[in-house]
């Protein structure tokens, strides 16, 4: 579960986990023996978000023309 | 009907041959006469609409089974248009339009070069808006039937939308203000922005804004963007229409539509993933939606530390009170065996010292009942055994003595019966022969020797003679 | 005979005494010689004898009350 | 017999003499010349037994008081 | 019997031959010349129970309190 | 039964025995005999049962305050 | 029981299993003779249970600084 995000993630889905691991918390349904690994989650959780977010998308500008590559070049 | 009239008579009054001029102003004054106070409502459809310096020229017919049977030019002068376009919020000039259906007030005028006219006075933009609307409806309508109405909604608009395609018309200011309401806000400006600038208003503008609408969706953007800064009602018409509606509806990109109005909304506002009023709203709930999504995941976080922190706090707090509880049962255990032990040897105390009391008093109970037992035989003795018997003693001595006294003076008493001594002394005498009472001696009295006794002499003499009594 | 009586006499011989005396008075057979003398002598015994029952009772008192008369109020 | 009596003698036994002094009395086999002798005889009986009991009493209150006297006031 | 008591007595024993003596003087069948010597040997039971009790206390004091009392003040 | 205690004797089962010999005195079902006798018992269980709970005591101190005395305040 | 934990303890068993003592010893139903080793198990599962707080608590500390204190506050 600490391992690495799946760098496919939506940033809604990556959000609802989040939010998910807070309710966990909230409810308290989570145990000490979890809490350090649920916390790590997390963290990847919001740093997988913020980096999507303030990435600068070079990348994107080659996939924004995606479908069509050649035919426009934003 | 009144021209003809007119007519009839100055034709029938002499075969005077006017003037035109004079005619036409004969027809000028009549028409002023009889109709210059007079308003008329009149529904017209426009055929031709034209301005020039401001005034406004419509030709104005009427038709009715696809055939034309009325036809009327108008006109609206600049003043008075102002005041109308005025109180319809700038409306009128799109009211004024080929095709449009209107109600207008006017008042009948004849001009002797123009000729017959109509002044339009009044303008009353319902019938024409109505005409909109139910055109609005049909398309509405359509739409639903063909499926097409909630297509945009089944599409879901991403948590951040970073890549916008932006179709509008580039020098407007609805334009330039999404675009700097999107790039400089102090929330999130990491926008990407495709532009597609197309007309919004006029002929071309259906056409253009569907072209843009397809172009758009090649691109690998999050969002299609229809903006129009603002305009009148009548202009808004071009988003009523079927086509637009259409392909923003089939568009496989969600489109935010930004179509300024106030009221009103258009059909591509309805059939959009989104609308709002302005094109600043869209873009600010763009940079919002980050902003938001932003704050979430920050809150998230910020609840995921600070609850965790808490729990790992609160487990302490509760571990800590453990531990003391631990210490404080366990010492008050300990304190109780050993208060339980002082007890213990306190009640053997006062055991020991009650049962060798008991032992004590039961030894002095003992030894006084000893003593007591033991006076009370003595007294016991006392009173009775001895004293009783040395009365008995007493008694039947005394008894005895008593006893002995009566008889003896029983005794005394027949002693004293017997005593002849008594009779003696009065002069009785006892006389015996040998020691025989002679009245009991029966022997020989004669001769026998008497012994006579008297008080004072012991007589002895000789019985000479004897005689019996008879 | 008729002279005073032996202080030893016992009282049942005074009495037996005293009751021949009476008895031969009551028979009569007493000799006119000796009556006077017999009477006198039943005097004397009589009185002999109540003296001799008036001395026992004194004593038999004595006896037993003297000492006690105010020493104990038995 | 009216001497002194035996001081060995047992207080049931002089009890005993003094009864059959009673029952001598009783059945009046005694005559006057005995009868203060035998009275003496009682009394010196039951003052010997008088004095029996007293000496014990004495005796007993010696041997239950004395050193509880003092000693504890119980 | 009113000799010194045996030493190896048992308190037991001397309480219950103390007991036999009240009873019998209770009934009242002691005569008077034992009755001294009864009590007198009641009076001996009692001391020598007196002296048991008096040393068996002494001892469970030495037994208890010397290193109780002082110890620990709880 | 005054001889020294089985040093396998359980705290509990000394208590246990303590207290029965209290409850024997408050009975008074202990005669004068073996009185002092059973309080040697008692004092035997009695410090038994201290020293266990002193050595206990002393234990848990060990345990709890060494490695804290200077850590945290436990 | 004394023995060293099972270093698979899982902390909220660490806790129950601390609780339990501490409920046994607030009821008072942990005999003398197996306090102290209740209480060294306490002992081990407090440290075991503060450890594993501590190392959360680190653990969680270094997953939010270290990349976190000079990147950005978002």
């Amino acid at each position: 579960m600490t391992a690495k995000l799946d760098p496919k993630l939506k940033y809604d889905e990556a959000l609802e986990q989040l939010q998910e691991i807070v309710h966990l918390l909230e409810r308290k349904e989570i145990n000490i023996d979890d809490l350090a690994g649920k916390v790590k989650q997390a963290k990847l959780l919001v740093d997988f978000c913020r980096e999507k977010l303030d990435s600068t998308e070079e990348e994107i500008n080659k996939i924004i023309s995606p479908n069509d590559g050649e035919e426009k070049p934003f | 009907m009144l021209i003809f009239t007119a007519e009839d008579e100055e034709l029938e009054d002499k075969r005077n041959i006017f003037s035109l001029h004079a005619l036409n102003q004969s027809l000028e004054r009549f028409i002023r006469d009889k109709f210059a106070l007079k308003n008329y409502w009149v529904i017209a459809e426009i055929t031709k609409a034209q301005e020039k310096n401001g005034h406004h020229y419509l030709e104005l017919a009427d038709s009715k089974d696809g055939k034309r049977v009325a036809e009327m030019s108008a006109n609206m002068w600049f003043s008075t248009f102002n005041r109308v376009d005025n109180q319809l919020n700038g409306e009128l000039r799109t009211i004024f339009k080929h095709g449009n259906k209107v109600l207008i007030n006017v008042r009948i005028e004849f001009h002797p070069i123009y000729g017959l006219k109509l002044n339009i006075l009044d303008v009353d933009p319902t019938i024409t808006y109505g005409e909109l609307e139910k055109q609005k409806k049909e398309t509405i309508e359509r739409l639903k039937k063909e499926g097409l109405y909630n297509l945009q909604q089944e599409l879901k608009l991403p948590a951040i939308i970073k890549k916008v395609a932006l179709i509008g018309s580039q020098n407007t200011s609805g334009y330039r203000d999404f675009l700097s309401e999107l790039l400089e806000n102090r929330i999130y400006t990491n926008f990407k922005v495709k532009e597609f600038s197309v007309s919004v208003q006029g002929d071309r503008a259906a056409k253009e804004v569907i072209k843009a609408i397809i172009d758009a969706q090649a691109y690998n953007v999050d969002v299609i963007v229809i903006v129009r800064g603002g305009g009148s009602k009548m202009d808004l018409n071009v988003f009523n229409g079927y086509e637009i509606a259409k392909t923003i509806a089939e568009s496989r990109i969600p489109i935010i539509t930004g179509i300024g109005h106030e009221t009103d909304d258009v059909v591509a506002d309805l059939v959009a993933n989104k609308y709002e009023i302005t094109p600043t709203a869209v873009a600010k709930f763009l940079y919002v939606r980050a902003g938001v999504f932003r704050n979430d995941l920050q809150t998230a976080f910020d609840s995921v530390l600070k609850i965790s922190q808490q729990l790992i706090a609160a487990n302490k707090d509760e571990f800590t009170h453990t531990s003391k509880y631990l210490v404080h049962y366990t010492q008050n255990l300990i304190r109780e065996h050993n208060n339980l032990i002082k007890d213990s040897i306190h009640q053997l105390h006062i055991g020991v010292t009650e049962l060798i009391e008991s032992e004590r008093s039961k030894l002095e109970l003992n030894l006084s009942k000893v003593g007591n037992n033991a006076k009370n035989t003595i007294a016991l003795k006392k009173s009775t055994e001895l004293n009783s018997r040395l009365d008995m003693i007493h008694l039947l001595s005394i008894n005895s003595i008593e006893r002995s006294k009566i008889g003896l003076n029983n005794l005394a008493e027949l002693l004293m019966l017997l005593n002849p001594e008594e009779l003696l002394k009065k002069g009785y005498t006892i006389s015996t022969i040998n020691n025989v009472d002679l009245v009991n001696y029966d022997g020989e009295l004669k001769d026998a020797t008497l012994k006579t006794l008297s008080s004072q002499h012991l007589i002895t003499s000789k019985i000479i003679d004897v005689k019996n009594h008879e």
